[in-house]
């Protein structure tokens, strides 16, 4: 065998800690290995073309790249060794980059750990086999996961391209956070004039199939070929029937049901249409509150209804749908009040948060866009809004910045100004993060042209005294401890991953990180891709992000669920199990364990019975190679012969 | 042991079947050899001591013939455990179970008599009287029983379509179970090292202990001796003959049944056994399973739990 | 083996490439300084871990043996991480019956995103396993075992 | 459950300003079935400047405390002092993770801290071991005119790793127990504000200030008097008041009790075996009224011990809510 070492310097990067002029020296004496070099960018063209030209010239049936982690560039090279005519499964990597030299100071322990990584590599690629990938057909259906503006904008994008999409959401009616808000920054756009539209084309797009009020149950199934089982939720109302002309809301006698989507600023019906403008626009029962469900008498809303819709029987009903990529565009969540009892953990009704200020902002809100103290129904004068009310606090768990509280503020301080002249606004702040295009014109128009009185400081404390909220804190840039009187405060409360998004994740088999929002597969290079093939992620689903980016993310994953669409057929990764039918014993061990059913029974013409792989399904984990006793289903790639080379390299033999 | 009330089940099994496993005299009275009863006129030469010790279920996975096999507790677990695994088929099978008092430890017996050739033995209750050319000697069987007889809970057959005799109570408490195993760890993590190294320095890699083992189904695949995985060599290094006997050991968690062939079997004397048995007693301990009691089980090993009650993240330190 | 005298001793780490495999990327990519005895065996998943690659390893001379899979609900391949679990768990209860000391094997989970805890993780088990010194080596010959034997 | 036994720490206050409290917490322990274990040899707990000044000697003198009570083989030590407590719990955690400040702390030892010993405040005795529930059935008193503000000032319940009791920013533990005792307990928002106490020298203008918002707090919440747990915090409000009334023009004359004090009285115990006799500002005319619990409203009060008490006094403050009738014992003020 021929194998050729190429050692990368990675800049400085590696060749700082690393000798890898030594470490090619020393590893050309290893067994097998013909060739070894070191290289300032392996992974640039001149450093692929040297790849090339090695293999050639010298005749490699090998290669191995010591360079940065395979989960980076083990792609690139081997397309590189590919063209250069070798099966692209003859190609390992050493990771000696985030492993070794970023790691450790010592360049003489580095080096000796850098030699020691390709002596496992070379071992483990005179083991390799050539493996050559199965074409299969791809379902060229699309299911989109949440239908906020991110998943409305990937829905349509990719239903206007011809696909077929099913768009599943979780509440009654689309539009999410969006359709909630009063206006938008920095141009204060009117937020339902703008997404309106959008949901309307939604609603009738003829390639987007809508499941309101519907949850993922079950995924199965891999890129291409995706099984999805939908929950329709009861609403207990026949929606083919329902009208939505909103008699039953106006006569249900229960009245202090919580508004979840006003987020309980005042209290709705246990029948209700969530707004006005809903998608669909049909009732939904709230069963917590409904006396006909819980207590069995009442019946009110059946009575009036004209269509003769309810139906409190309905149970909830289940849809597979079959589709060949997922978009993920589930959204985020805001912390409890509760976690903030220095500011009253929510025992004051006049403090409230800075969702609840947009509905009391809006025209269409509980109030008709009249900004009233909850405890009393006066409109304030002075207001007080907190921002990072939970983010950016270590001390309950949230370090980062929720991104657009800084924008929100700003416009809820113009706004406040337009509907009350005569008020004063006041912004406790740690940092004015403004940096999108208009965005720091916008804080400051704020300021300037609105009078908001932005005081650099935390909030320690808000109580009552009288009828006023005493909001007490610091002005570090005057160095001394203020305190305001104010009749309402906002609070601009941490945004949060979504309530289940790990629930979700768990069944899409995609990564979160510790705060529950998702993980992407690169986080500069690959932004909306996850490293489940075929899963792609929208929105604030990923990070709390503000409308325009979640768009431009609705749309990147639409592009990328229409790029992988264009082709008809996809190539399968081959490396999986296969069984030796010689060396199998029949026990079907395997079968009872692989993840995913990928492993049936096979009876020979003797009779005898083997196991046998279903290559369109296997993954490529490697529970069944473990699992076997006699090691008579191999994981390709990733053999026992294969890993214990590499343990036999490390320990002695 | 009945050996009139086995005939007699035989002789009604045997015209159902192809055929029924049991034993026979063999070298001398110590050693009953196994015997394939294919016709009525064979059923006499049948025996049933205390010295019949072979596994006879170990022939199941490789008969394809409808089998009646008789087989002590130890041995019904086996049968169960096969059935479980998909090994054999029950319907297959014809289970003639025996209740047993415990069986002789041939090299135990042999120790005591000087190694003289033995000349006739007799069996009583709780008993066995060797005779020699030059002695005629008296052993209690507790002396001379093989060692996993000393703590067995399962006397009578936990599955058995005929019963040869009377149900037999365990004699050993629950609790009591694996006192043997929990002495031994409660030597020095050194002692128990030096124990095993001199014990697997003397392994002669013959692969007995394996064959004998009914659970070993991996025939000609076992990887201590395949090159594709080449998970071993053939140097008689102490590692390596430590590395199959970690392998054996592995291979069985939560699926040896503790009929104690592979120790018998062992020209050597090394306790084997004892490997399987601690890892029985953690599957007991971590998922409350006993290896070949229940056909509707799943071995432990090849399933879990979501949330695994007994299994707490460990802490480096 | 050619471990570096005095300084290192060998330590094999078994990492999933989807979690633990990404975690040790991200602690690198972070900088996070970790002692440099371990070295990294790649494998898709933990459910790939054979328990007899850990004991190949623990009697063919390495003083630590460390597996790093995905958290428990969060495996690539949904299940992989559950068997591991129960393999390796009953190698760690096995492992001292034949005198090897179970604090020289370590299994654990590690995601992703956590380069802290992959670090944290490295030097704590590496400490560990300096703290145990080398791992006893076997006798090879029958000398040597006549030794053990007296 | 309750413990049998608990080790017990007084600390110096209880020995001096405080001693109604140590009695009180004793009375009170009693009846509730614990026996408290005197820690032989006490020495300071360090949480004197000493912790300003050394951190390795604070950290000495808390652990010294603590290798004594780890010989006395009781599960718990209590001392019902939150700064006492807190050092104790600095020092535990600080010997116990870390190596190098251990040595150096036991090096500066004769008897060495092994790190075994379980703090508590008596207060998180009384409401976790016991419990709100076993409080309620040991009350045999009713105070009807007592409306209290529960006061926990800065350390009891923070910082909330180390301290590890109650909620940070919003305790309830004191306000439940009083309310187990029938006792009506205002919502009052300054629970964890600063009163001053520590400043009380070197910047006595500062002090003067944030009690004087403290009390106003308290009188604005109907509130009638002031229950704490810390011997700091009781004198910082009894002792100044007189003060602040000066120096703000304000008239408080608000009783501050200690909750083992007003628990003690719900018990059945008389104020001089609580220490009530103690305090500078009485608190005899809000507890005359005291009756055994379940006797009509028409019942004669509970039979005081002829006590010379000043008479009732004016009302603390124009708008006071009604019924907190202002007990100043302006005698003593003078």
């Amino acid at each position: 065998m021929r194998v050729g070492v190429f050692i990368c310097h990675c800049g400085n990067n590696i060749a700082g800690t690393v000798d890898v002029a030594r470490a090619a020296e020393e590893t050309a004496k290893l067994p097998h290995v013909v060739y070894s070099t070191h290289y300032m960018y392996t992974c640039s063209e001149p450093g692929q073309d040297e790849i090339k030209q090695a293999i050639k010239r010298e005749n490699l049936d090998r290669v191995v790249v010591a360079a940065c982690s395979p989960r980076m560039h083990e792609l690139t090279f081997r397309r590189t060794v590919e063209k250069a005519g070798l099966n692209r499964y003859f190609f390992e990597m050493a990771n000696i980059r985030e492993h070794i030299s970023w790691i450790g100071e010592n360049k003489e322990l580095n080096t000796n750990k850098a030699i020691e990584a390709v002596r496992m590599a070379v071992e483990k690629v005179i083991r390799d086999k050539p493996l050559h990938s199965t074409a299969f057909k791809i379902n060229k259906r699309v299911l989109v996961i949440g239908a906020g503006v991110a998943g409305m904008q990937s829905a349509l994008d990719c239903a206007d391209g011809g696909l077929d999409v099913v768009l599943v959401e979780k509440s009654p009616a689309i539009g999410g956070m969006m359709a909630r808000l009063d206006k938008t920054f920095p141009t204060i756009d009117c937020s339902i004039c703008i997404l309106g539209p959008k949901m309307v084309d939604v609603a009738q797009h003829e390639h987007i199939s809508l499941h309101a009020y519907s949850e993922i149950e079950e995924i199965k199934g891999y890129v291409g070929n995706y099984q999805v089982k939908v929950r329709k939720k009861t609403p207990y109302v026949d929606w083919t029937k329902c009208t939505g002309c909103g008699e039953c809301m106006e006569k249900c006698p229960t009245k202090n049901a919580y508004d979840r989507f006003n987020f309980g600023v005042a209290p709705t019906r246990a029948i209700n249409i969530p707004f006005p403008q809903a998608i669909p626009k049909k009732a939904t029962i709230d069963a917590q509150y409904c006396r006909q469900i819980q207590k069995g008498k009442c019946g009110v809303c059946a009575k009036v209804c004209r269509a003769n819709a309810i139906n409190f029987e309905l149970p909830d009903q289940f849809v597979t749908e079959e589709v060949g990529a997922i978009i993920v565009a589930s959204g985020y969540g805001l912390i409890d009040q509760e976690l903030l009892p220095e500011y009253g953990g929510g025992r004051y009704p006049d403090v409230i948060t800075g969702i609840q200020y947009e509905r009391l902002l809006n025209a269409s809100g509980p109030t008709s866009g009249h900004i009233q103290r909850p405890s009393d129904g006066t409109e304030p004068k002075s207001i007080v809004f907190v921002s990072c009310a939970g983010s950016r606090d270590k001390s309950i768990g949230i370090p980062y910045c929720s991104n657009f509280c800084c924008m929100y503020i700003a416009k809820q301080a113009i706004l406040t100004k337009d509907h009350i002249p005569d008020s004063q606004s006041y912004v406790f702040y740690m940092d004015i993060r403004a940096t999108g295009k208009g965005y720091d014109e916008f804080t400051r128009r704020a300021q300037e042209d609105y009078g908001a009185k932005y005081i650099r400081g935390r909030v320690s404390r808000i109580y009552p005294k009288g009828k006023k909220m005493i909001v007490q804190g610091a002005d570090t840039l005057l160095g001394a401890k203020v305190e305001v009187e104010a009749d309402l405060v906002v609070l601009a409360t941490a945004a949060t991953a979504a309530p289940g998004a790990a629930a979700l994740a768990e069944k899409l088999h995609i990564s979160y990180d510790t705060h529950g929002f998702y993980v992407e597969s690169h986080p500069k290079l690959r932004p909306v891709e996850t490293n489940t093939a075929g899963v792609y992620l929208a929105g604030a689903a990923q990070g709390p992000k503000d409308i325009p980016a979640s768009v431009g993310q609705g749309s990147a994953a639409a592009a990328k669920v229409l790029a992988l669409f264009s082709r008809d057929m996809l190539e399968s990764d081959p490396a999986i199990a296969r069984v030796n039918q010689n060396a199998c014993v029949g026990c079907l061990k395997c079968v009872k364990t692989c993840p995913f059913q990928a492993i049936k029974e096979q009876e020979l013409r003797g009779g005898e019975v083997v196991a046998s792989v279903i290559e369109t399904i296997c993954a490529g984990c490697g529970v069944c190679t473990s699992t076997c006793p006699c090691g008579a289903i191999q994981l390709q790639h990733f053999t026992d012969n294969q890993l214990l080379a590499e343990v036999n390299s490390l320990c002695l033999s | 042991m009945n050996i009139e009330k086995l005939k007699e089940i035989v002789r009604t099994v045997l015209p159902s079947v192809d055929v029924v496993i049991g034993y026979k005299k063999g070298l001398d009275a110590l050693h009953p050899v196994p015997c394939f009863v294919t016709s009525p006129d064979e059923i006499d030469a049948l025996v049933l001591n205390p010295a019949c010790t072979h596994n006879l279920a170990a022939y199941l996975p490789s008969l394809k013939k409808k089998t009646a096999v008789v087989v002590k507790g130890c041995e019904s677990r086996t049968v169960v455990q096969l059935v479980q695994e998909g090994l054999i088929k029950r319907e297959n099978v014809v289970v003639i179970g025996v209740p047993c008092q415990g069986v002789l430890s041939a090299r135990k017996v042999l120790n005591a008599i000087n190694h003289q050739p033995v000349v006739e033995a007799a069996f009583e209750n709780d008993a066995v009287i060797v005779k020699t050319r030059k002695a005629e000697t008296r052993l209690a069987l507790n002396d001379v029983a093989s060692d996993k007889c000393l703590t067995c809970q399962y006397p009578t057959p936990v599955l058995s379509d005929h019963l040869a005799g009377e149900q037999v109570e365990s004699k050993v408490d629950e609790q009591a179970a694996y006192q043997d195993i929990r002495q031994f760890d409660a030597q020095s993590l050194e002692e128990r090292r030096a124990y095993w190294l001199k014990e697997f320095d003397r392994c002669i890699r013959c692969y007995a202990c394996r064959n004998a083992c009914p659970m070993c189904v991996c025939r000609e695949s076992c990887i201590a001796e395949t090159r594709d995985p080449h998970w071993m060599s053939q140097k008689a290094t102490l590692n390596e003959k430590m590395m199959f006997h970690m392998i054996h050991a592995i291979h069985l968690a939560g699926r040896c049944t503790e009929c104690g062939e592979c120790e018998r079997a062992c020209p050597m004397g090394i306790p084997v056994a004892k490997l399987k048995k601690k890892i029985n007693m953690e599957m007991k301990e971590l998922f409350g399973y006993e290896p070949g009691i229940s056909i509707d089980d799943k071995p432990p090993m090849y399933t879990f739990k979501v949330e695994e009650e007994k299994i707490e993240e460990h802490k480096i330190r | 083996m050619s471990v570096v005298e005095g300084k290192e001793l060998r330590i094999v780490g078994f990492l999933c490439n989807w979690c633990s495999y990404g975690g040790a990327d991200t602690a690198g990519v972070s900088r996070f300084k970790q002692p440099t005895d371990l070295r990294i065996i790649r494998v898709p998943c933990s459910g790939r871990v054979d328990p007899l690659f850990v004991v190949k390893a623990l009697i063919n001379g390495a003083d630590g043996v460390l597996v790093s899979g995905c958290h428990p609900r969060d495996c690539h391949y949904s299940d992989g991480n559950y068997y591991a679990r129960r393999r390796l768990e009953m190698l760690k209860r096995f492992l001292p019956f034949v005198g090897i000391d179970a604090r020289r094997f370590h299994y654990t989970w590690v995601s992703a995103s956590e380069g802290q805890r992959w670090q944290q993780t490295v030097t704590e088990f590496t400490t560990l396993i300096h703290e145990l010194g080398p791992t006893p080596a076997f006798p090879q010959d029958q000398t040597v075992l006549k030794e053990v034997r007296a | 459950m309750i413990e049998k036994e608990y080790a017990y720490y007084a600390g110096c206050s209880l020995e001096g300003t405080a001693s109604s409290y140590d009695r009180s917490i004793r009375v009170i322990l009693k009846a509730l079935g614990a026996t408290l274990r005197e820690t032989e040899d006490w020495s300071c707990c360090g949480s004197t400047p000493a912790h300003a000044m050394d951190h390795v000697l604070a950290g000495a003198l808390a652990a010294r405390n603590l290798a004594i009570v780890e010989r006395m083989e009781t599960a718990t030590l209590t001392t019902p002092c939150p700064s006492c407590l807190s050092a104790f719990k600095k020092a535990h955690a600080k010997v116990t993770q870390d190596k190098a400040f251990s040595d150096e702390v036991n090096q500066l030892l004769d008897l060495p801290y092994k790190g075994g010993v379980k703090a508590k405040s008596t207060l998180q005795v009384i409401y976790e071991d016991v419990g709100p529930d076993a409080v309620t059935s040991k009350v045999t008193t009713v105070l009807p005119d007592l409306k209290a503000a529960c006061y926990y000032g800065c350390i009891l319940s923070r910082p909330p790793k180390l301290a590890a009791f109650d909620d940070p920013e919003n305790p309830v533990s004191m306000d439940r127990l009083l309310a187990a005792c029938g006792v009506d307990v205002r919502d009052f928002v300054f629970k964890t504000e600063c009163c001053g106490a520590a400043f009380g020298v070197p910047k006595k203008e500062m002090v003067l200030r944030l009690t004087h918002k403290v009390l106003t707090m308290v009188q604005d919440c109907g509130a009638n008097c002031v229950v704490v747990a810390c011997p700091l915090c009781q004198q910082n409000l009894d002792l100044r008041q007189a003060q602040v009334n000066r120096a703000m023009g304000s008239s408080f004359s608000i009783p501050i009790l200690y909750f083992s004090q007003v628990l003690g009285l719900a018990f059945g115990f008389q104020p001089e075996e609580l220490g009530l006799d103690k305090h500078i500002v009485s608190a005899d005319a809000l507890i005359r009224s005291r009756r055994p619990k379940g006797a009509e409203d028409a019942a004669p009060p509970v039979k005081e011990k002829a006590r010379k008490s000043t008479a009732q006094g004016t009302a603390g403050k124009p708008g006071d809510a009604p019924g907190a009738e202002g007990t100043a014992s302006a005698a003593k003020e003078a």
